[in-house]
């Protein structure tokens, strides 16, 4: 298959793939799971058949002209390939996971349907080369979001899913006022035609809204904590894997690897970066909730991931890109643990847990080397990403922000292992056995993944080298 | 020929109530719905054909004299015509169920055929007075409809709309009658060239405000509003598709923009006047819905905020402008037609229309609430549906042209939108089923295929929207930018 | 040899801790045998490597100049060796005292992989690996003190937050330093501490002190006494942690940043020394649990190494260095003793031991000889290397910093007369039972480190000849003598003097404090516990006022607090109450217009109409 | 032909007038539409009056005459509408016409 | 010219008196006698086929509803008016009229309008040869009259009363 083919599959399998699920379901259900797993696997698979093309580090434009310069342009260079490859493979394990964890509940032909036009969106999203087009694919990724958090039904967890629905819906069309006012200054919404543009900073001010709705960056954040009441699963590998994802690689794509920004503005996005992450912690530290703390560890994160893009040298960007990859397996393993814990304690209060490492093991010493990993603790895989975002804020003059960070960091040290504490150790108030083996395996998976990832982090390294050096074009 | 837009329908419409006597249900279901099928058949190929060479005026003979019905059938009115073709046709569609209790079905798809026909003979009219004449037509078709259900509500709400529509139409054919006056013709093109001659300012823009106003009533901009969140609602559900989704379109912003673009030539004055009234209607309207109980009630507090957004587009005047709202015009159609029946469905399985009384209907109704949905983000404006391409678009426009304000404010305005929407999804469909509605049933098979139909032609759309856009919609705009650059424009 | 050698000493322990991990903990043989042959093995392999001197091997890794280069030269296969001796003497002292813990598995894991990671963290020749496996340590620091008992995850919690805390100024201080020199080659880089350098140095430097543990990063080692198993302390703190935090320190000041005596950073350090030296002692005086107060000279005594480095005079630096690897020998060699008493007396707590010197005898033995050698008596190695510290901190000309390590030294002395009279000496206690000798793989590391200690002292020419004087060697400029072995061992100068007489005042306090307390020796301290304003401090400092952790654990809660309340929450508020309140009231606003009035409506539309006249109006004229 | 316009102008204006101010002013339905019918009124006699100073008589008369046929149309639709009313209400008050709000 | 003036007065006045009467016989009565009035006057201005069908249709058969309407709704029919609107009303109109007067004058006498394009033939001719698209509105509406009425009168399957 060529290339063009292979994207084109990668994007229309899952979205098309994913309207035939409920015909599928109305046939049999494990038919309609088996299909679900095929599509997903199909998904995870096709990228990866990109990265000898990657590895080269040439781009191949696809294009189909259509009208008033809203092309459906899709773009296939490392970049795209590297994100395409996380966010399918994490979005392949949600699938496969899935099958277990939600076979007792309703609407699951919704819930596969919604799954996987994600995973399609954002394959389209990844590939995406027109401004509207990502816009648009966005906007389907937030729709899918909207049922899965509201997945449970009850009247306020729709009520949550309205609101991340709203915040993230508010932020994206303000993005697409920059979008438009790109278009106004370019007359064009294709990237591959713009790279090098300097557009002014009410449109970088306007984009960021979106960037940071969606990826829940202080002040446009709070839905995220909320969104916590979809199945764990969901929570999990959407948004803390992928979803929060996309408003930092749409940064990647085009403050870096397409725009120019004004130097105020890559003075300012790092202070908002680290402020948010610092606010997070600090959130985090207080919080009880086990899902909602995961949560604001995830805002945190995500600002570190903003960091070293926003200080936009060769070590920043190449820790933020290994920090999504990173991020994605730890932080998948940590809501998993957390969703482990409250489906055999009944309860999200970590308060009133306490003692489970007895009963249930493997579960404990994942979250632990999750949180090892979120913490960015060597050997594991967040403490290179970490380390190098840092390095590139440090080489970018801004010690400061370091130091902030930094700080940061040992908060996240602080209520991580303040949770496992309260968690996994002391007295049991709760007793509860691992029971279901195919939720332990998992977790399992992820926390090895995270350590296999740190110690052999040269393999993904080579790929995202080549990412960094195609994203920073200027330095060529 | 294009008088068979006009005839075909007015013909079955005395018809029918003569053949009800024959077959009360069957006959006047089959016949009218097969007339709204010829009429979108009709207009999507000889229609077509028609215009293919540019637009054209016909004039038909009538007995073997030469007499002088002159239609004009351009890439807007073929436009028109096209989408009251396809929400009239799956309204016909979903009435064959929906009517059944109302009874006198023959009476009412004869109403309902002289309302196309009217709104056909507006869209095709190229005289100011028959302008009025079918407007005319169509409103008093429409006060008996809304009036249908002979309800206390109904008849009040049709008394109040009735009674501002009058006023309307006396300051419109007040304003044909002066324009007559001043030029001493009634045909676009006679009186665009006469006022062009005339130095006649004062006149003439009293005739604008005048238009404004009337066709602004129709039409439902705030402040001339207050009727339709009333009329909508009390209407039966295909009715209120068919006067939310077009007759307020047709009688309001057709004629408005017909005659702005064709006879008065958009001046900047009359475009800042139209963007400021379209861009207060978007944003109160909208702020009116959120606070609605009545699912309907919200449905028609939604209309007058997208009606806000067209002319909003339309207004500001440049052809990317009116290429947006006119392709929001056709998008929020077929989505509001779309929305109205489905409301149509939940009220008649649950008896209800308040939305605190539902509760995770979409276990029991899997297609109206599906349906309700693609409707529900087609007019919110998010992403593939058709309503996202039309509001982007005009707000490319609007920042094109340096109306920042406007473009904030308008994509605002769609973050409400999504608000009550989703207020709208999550009160009757997105949770979990309330006790009480665990027997209700899915609505009957022509009101799901209404709209199943209605519902995919949004996605459709949203998917194909370039091809839409470049085959349908961009005549259509031509036609107006054509007319704006064709009137020197005057005034301010 | 082949450069792929120096991937042993980090892969071989690293395998068998993987193997430690999944071996089942009733094949306890297996492991026992595996540990210490495997301990010897990676001994004889640090021999070898000594020998070679010098090696280097680079492997490409993650582009950017972070490459996976090793170095080995003079200084780290010293430190190697070091490691890989105490390695040894803890897996063979383990295989007594740890086989009954449940956690056995995991211990011996963590033990091996601290290994390779240290090995890893000095052969390092590039800051990314160097802080990979130097981060790294805190896995295992959390998993071995986890392995305690059940206040343990506690001090874990502490010590690992501490830790990370340093690690992280050091990563920022790399950072800096990369920002500066524009590479991360250890053996690249020399610049002087000016400027961001001079932040750079600093930050650097509280990862190295933090990691010996030098206050005030020393506070989780005190609590980690109590909690953690003796062997840990003996491992970690004692031993291996001095050896990397003093070996940064000293490629720090040596390589890394050209610190000159008598300069500002200098002082800094030196500073920090004293006042380690002197605040730890105060606190290891008064306790009165031989683990705790054993801690804290394990803190106490990383001053004189800091302090001696800080001079930034060869003898000085000479001197930190040659503490560093005697205080690892003879502080070894105490908490082994402290775990053998512990072993058969099942206690600590000096107030129920005495007397256990006849019971005994060999750890009473290879106890004093330590305890002699870290109170710095003549002839063993504490002597020779505290008399090297105060040489070099007199020729900065500073004698403040002098004073205080003689202080340190009094201190030192007093407490440990107190320890070892209290468990050893005295009258036989009544609490303990009879008590046996420990079974001899407890016995045979104390006396081996014991035997050190004089061997080092008495013999000094051998480890400062051999060992200390190379590293120093490229660093001297040409012409200074280098020979620290010629005055070692002599009496006859003030220097000696003073420090005699401090033996001699320490000895004096003892006997008045014992004679005071009725002659129990445990409350031998108790006179200057009681002093006026001293007491109060202790007790503040008892109550953990002084440790920057538990104020630093409060400022963190109040810190979030303070964001989750005025930042976090405000936010959502705006998000959940704001905007909603303002849609609400802005809907219920308009919707009170609407009031069903046809006559309101139709005036609504005229107002409207007469507006858009007014309008039109206006402008058309 | 201005000035054999203005006197109907004006008078067509004061006509509209009193039936706007019937139709704001009034309560009864039947009163109110009987302000429609004013208005009408005013509507033709414009009409009628534009033809007759515009010399364009028979294009308005046809005009006049269209539009009266609209007229009665329309009041017969109305007057059907208000007799429904009665019957529900059994008044004819249009302040009670006010359960749609909001 | 005085004539015509006459029988604009009367209208004005027959009109006045339609809104002001509180019977509601009366005031129909008084709408029916200005339709004659309008009548005359479009007979008086060339338009006799409009004058009329105003005086047959309007005066006529519209008046006749209208008395079918209060004869049908007579009971409880009596609506209390506001009394401050009637007292008010002749001051507005007066008002209204000194402003009309001035404004339209001003208004109209400043402009020029078009030469009227010469007319021929007879109002049959007119109105079926060239205006023949309004007679197909015409039927149109009389249909939407007819089946509005019909509508609002037939017989209600279900009652839905509330």
């Amino acid at each position: 298959m060529s290339i063009e083919t292979i994207t084109l599959l990668t994007v229309f399998l899952p979205i098309i793939g994913s309207l035939t699920i409920p015909a599928a379901g109305l046939l049999s259900k494990p038919l309609r799971s088996l299909w679900s797993v095929l599509l997903a696997a199909a998904t995870a698979i096709l990228p990866l058949t990109l990265i000898p093309f990657a590895l080269t580090g040439g781009e191949l434009v696809i294009r189909k002209d259509l009208f008033l310069g809203l092309d459906f342009i899709l773009v296939v260079d490392p970049l795209s390939v590297f994100m395409a490859i996380v966010s399918s493979a994490v979005g392949c394990m949600i699938v496969i996971y899935s099958i277990g964890y939600i076979h007792h509940d309703e609407n699951q032909n919704e819930y596969y349907l919604m799954v996987l036009l994600f995973i399609g969106s954002m394959m389209g999203l990844v590939f995406s080369a027109n401004l509207v087009f990502m816009y648009l694919f966005w906007e389907i990724i937030a729709i899918c979001c909207w049922r899965l958090i509201g997945f449970y039904r009850l009247r306020d967890f729709v009520r949550k899913a309205d609101k991340a629905f709203l915040v993230t819906f508010f932020g994206a069309v303000v993005m697409l006022l920059g979008f438009i006012q790109i278009y106004g200054q370019t007359h064009s919404f294709d990237l591959t035609q713009m790279r090098g543009t300097l557009i002014p900073g009410s449109a970088v001010l306007l984009i960021l809204f979106g960037l940071f709705s969606k990826s829940a960056t202080v002040p446009l954040h709070t839905w995220l904590p909320d969104a916590g009441v979809a199945p764990t699963t969901v929570t999990a590998l959407l948004h803390a894997a992928v979803l929060v994802k996309i408003g930092v690689y749409a940064y990647a794509r085009l403050f870096l690897a397409t725009f120019q920004i004004p130097p105020l503005w890559q003075q300012i996005i790092p202070i908002m970066a680290v402020v948010s992450s610092l606010v997070a912690a600090g959130a985090a530290a207080v919080e009880n909730d086990f899902k909602r703390l995961l949560a604001y560890s995830t805002i945190s994160q995500i600002g570190y991931i903003f960091l070293g893009f926003a200080v936009a040298n060769e070590a920043g960007i190449s820790g933020s890109l290994r920090f999504i990859l990173m991020h994605g397996l730890a932080k998948a393993g940590l809501f998993l643990c957390a969703g482990i814990v409250i489906h055999a304690t009944h309860t999200k209060d970590i308060r009133e847990m306490g003692g489970l490492i007895k009963t249930m093991p493997l579960t404990a010493v994942s979250f632990l080397f999750c949180a090892f990993s979120v913490i960015g603790i060597p050997p594991f895989g967040g403490f290179f990403s970490k380390f190098l975002v840092i390095m590139g804020t440090v080489k970018a003059g801004q010690v400061w922000l370091a130091a902030v960070a930094l700080f940061t960091a040992v908060l996240t040290m602080y209520y991580l292992l303040k949770a496992f504490s309260l968690v996994f150790l002391g007295e049991a108030k709760k007793p509860a056995p691992e029971k279901t083996v195919s939720m332990v395996t998992v977790v399992t998976v992820l926390a090895v993944a995270s350590i296999l990832a740190g110690i052999f982090v040269a393999y993904p390294m080579k790929l995202v080298n080549i990412a960094t050096t195609q994203i920073s074009w200027w330095y060529r | 020929m294009v008088f068979l837009f006009v005839a075909v329908p007015l013909v079955v419409a005395g018809v029918l109530p003569l053949l009800g006597k024959l077959s009360k249900r069957v006959l006047p279901d089959i016949l009218s719905n097969l007339t709204f099928l010829f009429l979108l058949v009709y207009a999507a190929t000889a229609g077509r054909q028609i215009i293919a060479g540019g637009p054209v005026s016909q004039q038909i003979l009538w007995f073997g004299e030469p007499v002088q019905i002159l239609l004009g059938l351009d890439g807007l009115a073929l436009f028109m015509l096209m989408a009251i073709a396809l929400v009239s046709l799956c309204a016909g569609i979903f009435s064959i169920d929906y009517m059944e209790h109302y009874g006198a079905k023959a009476n009412y798809y004869a109403l309902f055929l002289i309302m196309v026909a009217g709104m056909n003979g507006l869209v095709l009219a190229k005289d100011l007075f028959q302008v009025y004449l079918f407007l005319e037509v169509a409103a008093v078709a429409s006060y008996a409809l809304v009036a249908y259900g002979l309800g206390y509500e109904e008849l009040e709400a049709a008394f109040k709309y009735l009674l501002l529509s009058v006023v309307a139409s006396a300051f419109v054919l007040i304003g044909v009658t002066v324009l007559f006056g001043l030029t001493g013709s009634l045909g676009f093109e006679a009186v665009g060239r006469g006022l062009q001659e005339l130095p006649a300012g004062p006149m003439a823009a009293l005739c604008a405000a005048l238009f404004v106003a009337g066709f602004g009533l129709k039409a439902a901009l705030i402040p001339f509003h207050a009727w339709l969140p009333d009329a909508h609602p009390s209407a039966p559900a295909p009715i209120s598709a068919m006067l939310s989704g077009l007759l307020i379109k047709v009688s309001g912003i057709y004629a408005l923009t017909r005659i702005f673009f064709s006879v008065f030539g958009l001046t900047s004055l009359l475009s800042n006047l139209l963007m400021g009234l379209g861009v207060i209607s978007a944003v109160v309207a909208a702020l009116l819905a959120l606070g609605q109980k009545d699912i309907k009630r919200m449905l028609a507090y939604s209309s007058i905020s997208q009606v806000g957004y067209i002319v909003l587009g339309i207004g500001l005047g440049t052809p990317l402008g009116i290429l947006g709202g006119l392709f929001h015009l056709f998008n929020h159609a077929l989505a509001k037609g779309l929305l109205f029946l489905t409301s149509g469905s939940v009220q008649m399985a649950t008896g209800t229309r308040n939305l605190d009384e539902m509760g995770g209907l979409a276990k029991r109704m899997p297609w109206t609430a599906a349906t309700n949905l693609v409707g529900s983000l087609s007019i919110a404006g998010v992403p593939p549906l058709g309503g996202f391409w039309s509001k982007l678009v005009i707000i490319m426009a609007l920042v094109q042209a340096g109306r920042w304000p406007y473009a904030v404010i308008a994509v605002l305005a769609s973050v409400l939108t999504l608000w009550y929407y989703l207020l709208i999804q999550r009160k009757a469909f997105f949770g979990k089923i309330e006790e009480r509605w665990k027997d209700i049933r899915e609505a009957p098979f022509w009101m799901t295929a209404a709209t199943v139909i209605l519902a995919l032609l949004c996605i459709g759309v949203g998917i194909f929207f370039a091809a839409v856009l470049k085959s349908w919609v961009q005549p259509a705009a031509d036609v107006l930018a054509q007319g704006v650059t064709a009137v020197i424009p005057r005034g301010r | 040899m082949s450069p792929n050698l120096l991937l042993a000493p980090i892969l071989l322990p690293a395998a068998l801790a993987v193997f430690f991990f999944l071996v089942p903990k009733r094949v306890r043989l297996v492991r026992e045998i595996l540990s210490v042959a495997g301990s010897l093995v990676l001994l004889y392999l640090a021999f070898a490597l000594f020998e070679v001197k010098t090696l280097g091997l680079k492997i490409a890794w993650l582009g950017m100049g972070i490459d996976f280069d090793l170095r080995l030269f003079h200084f780290s296969s010293f430190i190697l060796l070091g490691l890989a001796g105490f390695l040894f003497l803890i897996s063979l002292y383990s295989t007594v005292k740890m086989k009954d813990n449940p956690r056995v598995r995991e211990y011996y894991a963590y033990v091996f992989l601290s290994a390779a990671l240290a090995n890893g963290a000095v052969l390092s020749n590039n800051f990314v690996p160097l802080v990979f496996f130097w981060e790294g340590l805190l896995l295992t620091l959390y998993g071995l003190i986890t392995i305690g008992g059940k206040e343990a995850n506690r001090t874990a919690v502490k010590a690992f937050i501490i830790s990370g805390f340093c690690d992280f100024a050091m990563i920022l201080g790399i950072g800096l330093l990369w920002s500066i020199t524009g590479t991360l080659t250890l053996s690249e880089i020399s610049v002087k501490p000016e400027g961001l350098a001079a932040a750079s140095f600093i930050l650097m430097m509280i990862g190295a002190i933090g990691k010996a543990g030098a206050m005030p990063f020393h506070t989780w080692i005190p609590d980690a006494a109590i909690d953690a198993p003796v062997t840990f302390m003996a491992f970690m703190p004692a031993a291996f942690e001095k050896l990397l935090g003093i070996y940064l320190l000293a490629r720090i000041t040596l390589d890394l940043f050209q610190l000159e005596a008598r300069t500002t950073m200098s002082i800094v350090l030196m500073s920090i020394g004293a006042l380690t030296i002197v605040l730890a002692v105060l606190m290891a005086l008064i306790q009165k649990d031989l683990k705790k107060l054993l801690s804290f000279h394990a803190v106490s005594q990383v001053g004189y190494m800091i302090l001696g480095i800080g001079t930034g005079i060869p003898i000085g630096i000479a001197g930190g260095i040659f503490h560093m690897i005697n205080h690892a020998m003879y502080k070894c060699g105490l908490f082994l003793s402290a775990g053998s008493v512990e072993h058969r007396a099942g206690t600590t707590e000096l107030k129920k031991l005495g007397g256990l010197a006849r019971e005994m005898p060999l750890t009473a033995a290879g106890f004093t000889v330590c305890a002699l050698a870290i109170s710095g008596v003549w002839p063993l190695n504490g002597f020779v290397s505290k008399e090297m510290v105060f040489r070099g901190a007199l020729e900065t000309g500073y004698k403040v910093f002098a004073v205080a390590a003689w202080v340190g030294a009094i201190f030192t002395f007093a407490s440990f007369l107190k320890a070892g009279h209290s468990v050893f000496f005295g009258a036989r206690s009544q609490d303990v039972p009879k008590v046996k000798e420990s079974p001899s793989p407890l016995v045979i590391p104390i006396l081996i480190l014991a035997l050190l200690c004089i061997t080092f002292g008495v013999y000094n020419k051998l480890p400062l000849n051999e060992f200390i004087q190379p590293i120093l060697a490229g660093h001297v400029e040409a012409g200074a003598h280098l020979d620290f072995t010629a005055h070692a061992l002599s009496l006859l100068n003030p220097v000696a003097g003073i420090s005699i007489l401090c033996l001699i005042i320490a000895l004096g306090l003892h006997l008045h404090g014992w004679n005071r307390a009725g002659k129990k020796a445990f409350l031998a301290s108790e006179p200057i516990h009681n002093l006026p304003v001293l007491h109060n401090l202790y007790n503040l400092s008892e109550a953990r006022f002084f440790d920057l952790y538990e104020q630093g654990v409060k400022f963190l809660i109040g810190l979030s607090t303070v964001l989750s309340r005025a930042v976090d929450r405000p936010i959502d508020y705006f998000f959940e109450k704001v905007v909603t309140a303002v849609g609400v009231k802005l809907t219920s606003l308009f919707q009170k217009a609407h009031n069903g009035q046809y006559a309101n409506y139709l005036a609504w539309c005229l107002a409207g109409l007469l507006a858009i006249v007014g309008i039109v109006s206006l402008v058309v004229k | 032909m201005t000035s054999t316009w203005v006197p109907y102008l004006i008078v067509a204006a004061g006509l509209l007038f009193a039936g706007i101010y019937c139709l704001l002013a009034m309560r009864n339905l039947i009163k109110l539409f009987i302000g429609v019918e004013i208005i009408s009124k005013a509507v033709s006699l414009i009409i009628v009056a534009t033809g007759f100073a515009k010399k364009n008589i028979l294009v308005a008369q046809s005009l006049a005459v269209t539009f009266i046929v609209v007229e009665v149309s329309l009041v017969a639709t109305a007057l059907a509408i208000i007799i429904n009313i009665y019957r529900h209400t059994k008044s004819l008050d249009i302040r009670k016409l006010s359960r749609l709000k909001g | 010219m005085s004539v015509q003036i006459l029988l604009l007065i009367g209208l004005v006045l027959f009109s006045v008196a339609a809104v002001l009467l509180k019977d509601l016989i009366k005031a129909a009565i008084c709408l029916a006698a200005a339709s004659l009035v309008l009548g005359i006057l479009f007979f008086r201005m060339g338009a006799p086929y409009a004058g009329a069908f105003e005086i047959s249709v309007v005066a006529g058969l519209i008046t006749v509803l209208f008395m079918l309407t209060i004869a049908l709704t007579k009971t409880g029919g009596d609506v209390a008016e506001s009394k401050l609107a009637r007292v008010a009303f002749p001051l507005f109109f007066i008002l209204f009229l000194a402003v009309d007067v001035i404004v339209t004058k001003n208004l109209v006498q400043k402009i020029v309008a078009l030469p009227a394009a010469p007319e021929a033939g007879a109002f049959g001719e007119v109105l079926w040869k060239q205006r023949t698209l309004d007679l197909v509105g015409q039927v149109c509406i009389i249909f939407a009259g007819v089946l509005a009425v019909l509508a609002l009168f037939r017989k209600r399957s279900k009652d839905n009363d509330d």
